[in-house]
């Protein structure tokens, strides 16, 4: 039979972002895939090399647009760890808020994403809707919506305002009220189900093989998390058990989101109930921004952002800015090769589909 | 004959028109269950007009620029021979016969034309297009020859005129049922609109047209929404004659109310669509082909054995 | 078990140059031509995982490092292996064979350093599209200087100023 | 902008866009008045603004409202919005996507990267000045810009639809040759 060639995207609606799939079709089956990256370069790693230590956060939260805070906590990690400082206990307990608020609202998008691939619009309207609840609180935490380069290396900029706790805990709780509903409209919908079910199944070995991390991998029964192996921030004092699945198809991926989503809302809960008993005012631990030297060495830190593990490499020859900085972005492993592998034998329909259901995100594969 | 000549020509204007109308208040309705305001209930008549007044500056070649019209007057042609809240325009024995391969014609068009067009998405669309034809045909005619043999006739006219006692919906449920399901993917609504999938096969037959192209479809899919309700309606829900008084008043009532029930049936379609997702097209296949096929059949059965017995 | 008993572990493999950067992580220097074994062992030791390969343009030293960076999920310990190959003459051999994902990070490496890896298979264009220039990451290609002649040097197309 | 005089005292391009006043004109108001009212965009996110569309489309913002939707293929579309930063990769698809887009066709510059670079002004993968390069009708300054400025720019836009000020593909036929100039410099094959 005849085979086709099609591209998906750049410009195509089911496409996460700005990236591109080069697909051969045989009949409505994919038998060769071909991952086309590099739509979003901006040469970070070359930019941070002109900037100094503390211009680091404005530029590196652009890395990974749906979860940015994750970006700019682990640059801030790895340079504390070069310039050996430790963030205050409260410091702490924010910048593990932001993260959760930011895992929260990527986790919208997913479910917004998957939902939108699969033609069912109304959650992708009702998830983006209340994704803005959250980003109000972001605003007034922080003073911006997407891009918040709040957590610097030290700290973050400033305390959390005045009852800022307590209307955290009402969005959970309204969040939670939705997950319910969300369930009737789409975790439990005859056709997503059919849709998602033995849908592209990701073995064990092969996330093992192919260093999946992240949601991804946990949905094949792999239980790893950074939260865990590598804790940071104020995780090792939260009480969370990691969560897992066994099937790894598109469905387990998805219901993985849906129960970490659960989980999140229960972190958060813990941490706003933390943060009221603490001390206020001490979050920051900053030095002379302009002239900041940080001694020769190198260091990596990871977080575990709402797609896997996001890493930084850097490394300084003692100067004023980084010498080397390095971004390991989540999607460079299940974005281009396990992608490319796991789509063969899928059907057409699937291509879009199992784009969201990984989670892929182009701008940290281009940086 | 000059009565006729005048309903010929207000016939399609009016249904566009109202076809527009409809699609307009249904994405309102739609944006209601998303939580959202949505846009005025006149915008399908704006972007009609704005589809009108754009310049094509791309060409293909000419199947292609006759596709729109193949879908537009394969259309027409089908509503000449559907009575309409008890307008008939060309009525025959056996044209219940003619309108099932007549519907087929204006998609038949829009493939020729969307294939011409050299566009691979766009044969991807035709192809899941006529797999999702084939699916769905298969228990719609099923439970239109249920009615057929119930009523023992071939004429739509018939059918409607047998059925001012009852309607064939109350006598033939399953028949109805299984036609309603068929009557989801004629309109192409989720779960089965995999040929226009946008994140699939990014809009497919419709992927080349824009401008004046695409507003003709628009039209011919408006009145598509008629022809296709109408069928229904004429098969199922008695026509549409709720008064049977001779007189033009009841005429017009009538046809008012006919009018009422395309629109019941669209909505129900788009509330149908705004919760679900779609299904593959292998899905959709074997979903027709399962189901309300056998319900079909248990259908037809049933209709043989009330009109035997 | 602690850095320090992990690090002696290591320092086992002939010519291994290791030392403890801070909790969790070590770093272990080896000569390029061991590369490859001295991975082979850290994989088979339990550092099964290759998170980034990352690369680093000493110019002054007129090398090239490379930056194999593994983790253990049972010790919860990384490694940064790390071997230097000379500038002039940038290559290195494949590591996909101890872990498929490395094509894929070798392909971007490739790309931006110019550093060749004998039998990646894929060493094609990744990010960048038609790039001429040096590859963008090494020390000497200078971006302000490529953005002034490259990008502002073009006029506006109506007129007007620069 | 573009008055009489000016088409009368310019070579270049004058026939083209004579035709195109003439039929502004022929068209009036209401051709102005439908496409104001039915601005489709390109579905295409081609930097991080994207992200600020999504609540814009959706149940908070609700840009369906004044009849504007995401379109999926340039055929079909009017507004070409460019969201955010233009790597050269991409720049070569959005100018092949605004070449396609059939008359009359707005572009819409969303952030600061596309005015001047942003802060990426440094990169060697981005382009500081998008208008070099295609015509730009209308700039939103901002990083990124709120939903709410971005509906404000639509109804700019749409006023300058009214006015006939919206010229963008006009200018783009009459400066062809230095557009495509500009283009040829950045990329080393076209295609």
């Amino acid at each position: 039979m005849k085979e086709v060639d099609l591209f998906f995207g750049p410009q195509h609606p089911g496409i996460t972002g700005n990236f591109s799939v080069r697909v051969k079709i045989d009949g409505d089956t994919v038998v060769k895939a071909q991952a086309i990256p590099g739509f979003l370069h901006r040469g970070f790693e070359k930019l941070m090399e002109m900037r100094h230590w503390m211009q680091g956060p404005p530029l590196i939260c652009r890395i990974c647009v749906p979860d940015a805070d994750h970006s700019e906590t682990g640059y801030s990690m790895a340079v504390e760890r070069l310039a050996g400082i430790e963030v205050p206990e409260r410091g702490k307990y924010i910048r593990a808020l932001t993260l959760e608020m930011s895992r929260l609202s990527a986790y919208l998008f997913y479910f917004a994403g998957y939902g939108g691939s699969i033609g069912l619009y109304t959650i992708a309207q009702w998830a983006i809707g209340d994704r803005d609840y959250l980003l109000d609180l972001y605003e007034e935490l922080t003073g911006a919506r997407v891009y918040h380069i709040f957590n610097f290396p030290g700290g973050p900029r400033w305390d959390t305002p005045e009852g800022f706790e307590d209307r955290v805990d009402k969005v959970m709780d309204y969040l939670e009220k939705r997950l319910k509903e969300y369930d009737k409209l789409y975790f439990n919908n005859m056709v997503f189900l059919k849709r998602s079910q033995d849908v592209a199944v990701m073995k064990k070995s092969y996330a093992e093989k192919m260093e999946v991390t992240g949601p991804n991998a946990r949905a094949t029964g792999w239980a790893i998390d950074v939260r865990k192996d590598d804790p940071y921030a104020a995780y090792p004092d939260l009480d969370f058990e990691l969560i897992t699945q066994d099937e790894g198809d598109s469905y387990a991926r998805v219901m993985q989101r849906r129960l970490e989503f659960q989980q999140s809302i229960d972190l958060v809960r813990q941490i706003t109930k933390k943060l009221r008993s603490m001390p206020r005012g001490n979050v920051r631990l900053i030095p002379n921004a302009l002239h900041w030297k940080i001694p020769r060495g190198e260091a990596y830190a990871a977080v575990e952002s709402s797609k896997g593990e996001l890493g930084y490499y850097v490394v300084s020859d003692g100067g004023i800015s980084p010498y080397r900085m390095q971004v390991r972005g989540p999607s460079i492993s299940h974005g281009v090769q396990v992608y490319e592998e796991m789509i063969v034998g899928q059907r057409l329909a699937d291509v879009a589909a199992l784009m969201f259901s990984l989670d892929v995100c182009p701008p940290d594969i281009d940086r | 004959m000059i009565a006729e000549i005048l309903v010929l020509i207000f016939m399609p204007v009016f249904v566009s028109f109202m076809g527009l109308l409809f699609m307009g208040i249904q994405r309102k309705i739609t944006a209601r269950v998303q939580n959202r305001i949505g846009p005025p209930f006149y915008q399908q008549f704006i972007d009609v007009m704005k589809l009108f007044s754009k310049r094509e500056n791309i060409g293909h070649n000419w199947v292609f620029d006759i596709g729109p019209i193949f879908a537009i007057v394969g259309m027409l042609t089908t509503m000449l021979f559907i009575p309409m809240g008890g307008f008939r325009l060309l009525s025959m024995d056996g044209d219940l016969i003619v309108v099932m391969y007549l519907l087929v014609i204006s998609g038949l068009g829009m493939a020729l034309g969307a294939g011409a067009s050299g566009n691979p998405n766009a044969g991807i669309g035709v192809m899941r297009g006529l797999t999702l034809m084939m699916a769905y045909e298969m228990p719609f005619v099923i439970s239109v020859l249920a009615v057929m043999v119930y009523y023992h006739t071939t004429s739509l006219a018939e059918i409607v005129g047998m059925q001012s006692g009852m309607w064939a919906l109350i006598i033939l449920p399953l028949s109805a049922l299984v036609a309603d399901m068929a009557l989801q993917a004629q309109f192409g609504k989720k779960p089965f609109d995999q040929p226009i999938a946008p994140a699939e096969v990014a809009t497919g037959p419709i992927v080349e047209y824009g401008g004046k192209y695409l507003g003709m479809l628009m039209v011919a899919h408006s009145i598509g929404m008629f022809v296709e309700a109408g069928l229904f309606i004429d098969i199922f829900l008695g026509g549409g004659l709720l008064f049977h008084q001779p007189g033009i008043i009841w005429q017009v009532f009538n046809f008012l109310f006919w009018v009422l029930l395309v629109f019941a049936l669209y909505t129900l379609a788009v509330l149908v669509n705004a919760i679900m997702p779609r299904y593959r097209i292998d899905q959709a296949f074997v979903f027709y082909w399962k189901w309300p096929t056998i319900i079909a059949i248990i259908g037809l059965a049933y209709a043989l054995g009330v009109s035997v017995w | 078990m602690s850095e320090q008993e992990i690090a002696e572990r290591i320092a086992k493999f002939p010519g291994a140059d290791v030392e403890v950067l801070r909790k969790g992580q070590i770093a272990v220097k080896v000569p390029a031509e061991k590369g490859h074994d001295a991975a082979a062992y850290l994989k088979k030791m339990g550092f099964a995982h290759l998170v980034a390969v990352e690369y680093v343009d000493w110019i002054k030293e007129n090398e090239f490092e490379l930056v194999y960076n593994l983790f253990s999920y049972k010790m919860k310990m990384r490694a940064f292996l790390k071997v230097r190959i000379p500038r002039d003459k940038p290559e290195y051999i494949t590591f996909m064979d101890l872990w498929p994902i490395a094509m894929t990070h070798e392909r971007e490496a490739h790309e931006m350093m110019g550093i060749v890896f004998r039998k990646n298979p894929n060493l094609t264009p990744f990010i960048l599209e038609d790039w001429k220039n040096l590859p963008p990451m090494r020390k000497d290609f200078d971006s302000r200087k490529y953005v002034k002649d490259k990008y502002d040097s073009i006029p506006f197309a109506e007129g007007g100023e620069q | 902008m573009v008055d009489d005089e000016k088409i009368v005292s310019e070579d270049m391009g004058v026939q083209v866009e004579k035709n195109e006043n003439m039929e502004m004109r022929s068209f009036g108001t209401v051709k102005r008045w439908a496409t104001k009212r039915s601005l489709w965009m390109v579905h295409y996110c081609t930097g991080c603004g994207g992200i600020e569309l999504a609540p814009l489309m959706t149940s908070r913002y609700d840009m369906e409202r004044f009849g504007m939707h995401p379109m999926v293929t340039p055929r079909q579309s009017d507004v070409l919005l460019i969201t955010g930063y233009v790597n050269i990769k991409t720049l070569k698809r959005i100018i092949r996507t605004y070449e396609q887009m059939p008359d009359p066709k707005y572009v819409i510059a969303f952030g600061s990267c596309p005015i001047n670079g942003g802060p990426y002004w440094d990169s060697y993968a981005t382009i500081n000045h998008l208008d070099k390069y295609i015509p730009i009708d209308l700039y939103i300054a901002g990083c990124m810009p709120r939903p709410q400025s971005i509906v404000r720019a639509f109804e700019d836009l749409m006023d300058m639809i009214q006015d006939g000020t919206a010229d963008g593909y006009m200018r783009y036929k009459k400066y062809y040759e230095p557009y495509k100039a500009n283009q040829e410099k950045i990329f080393r094959k076209w295609w």
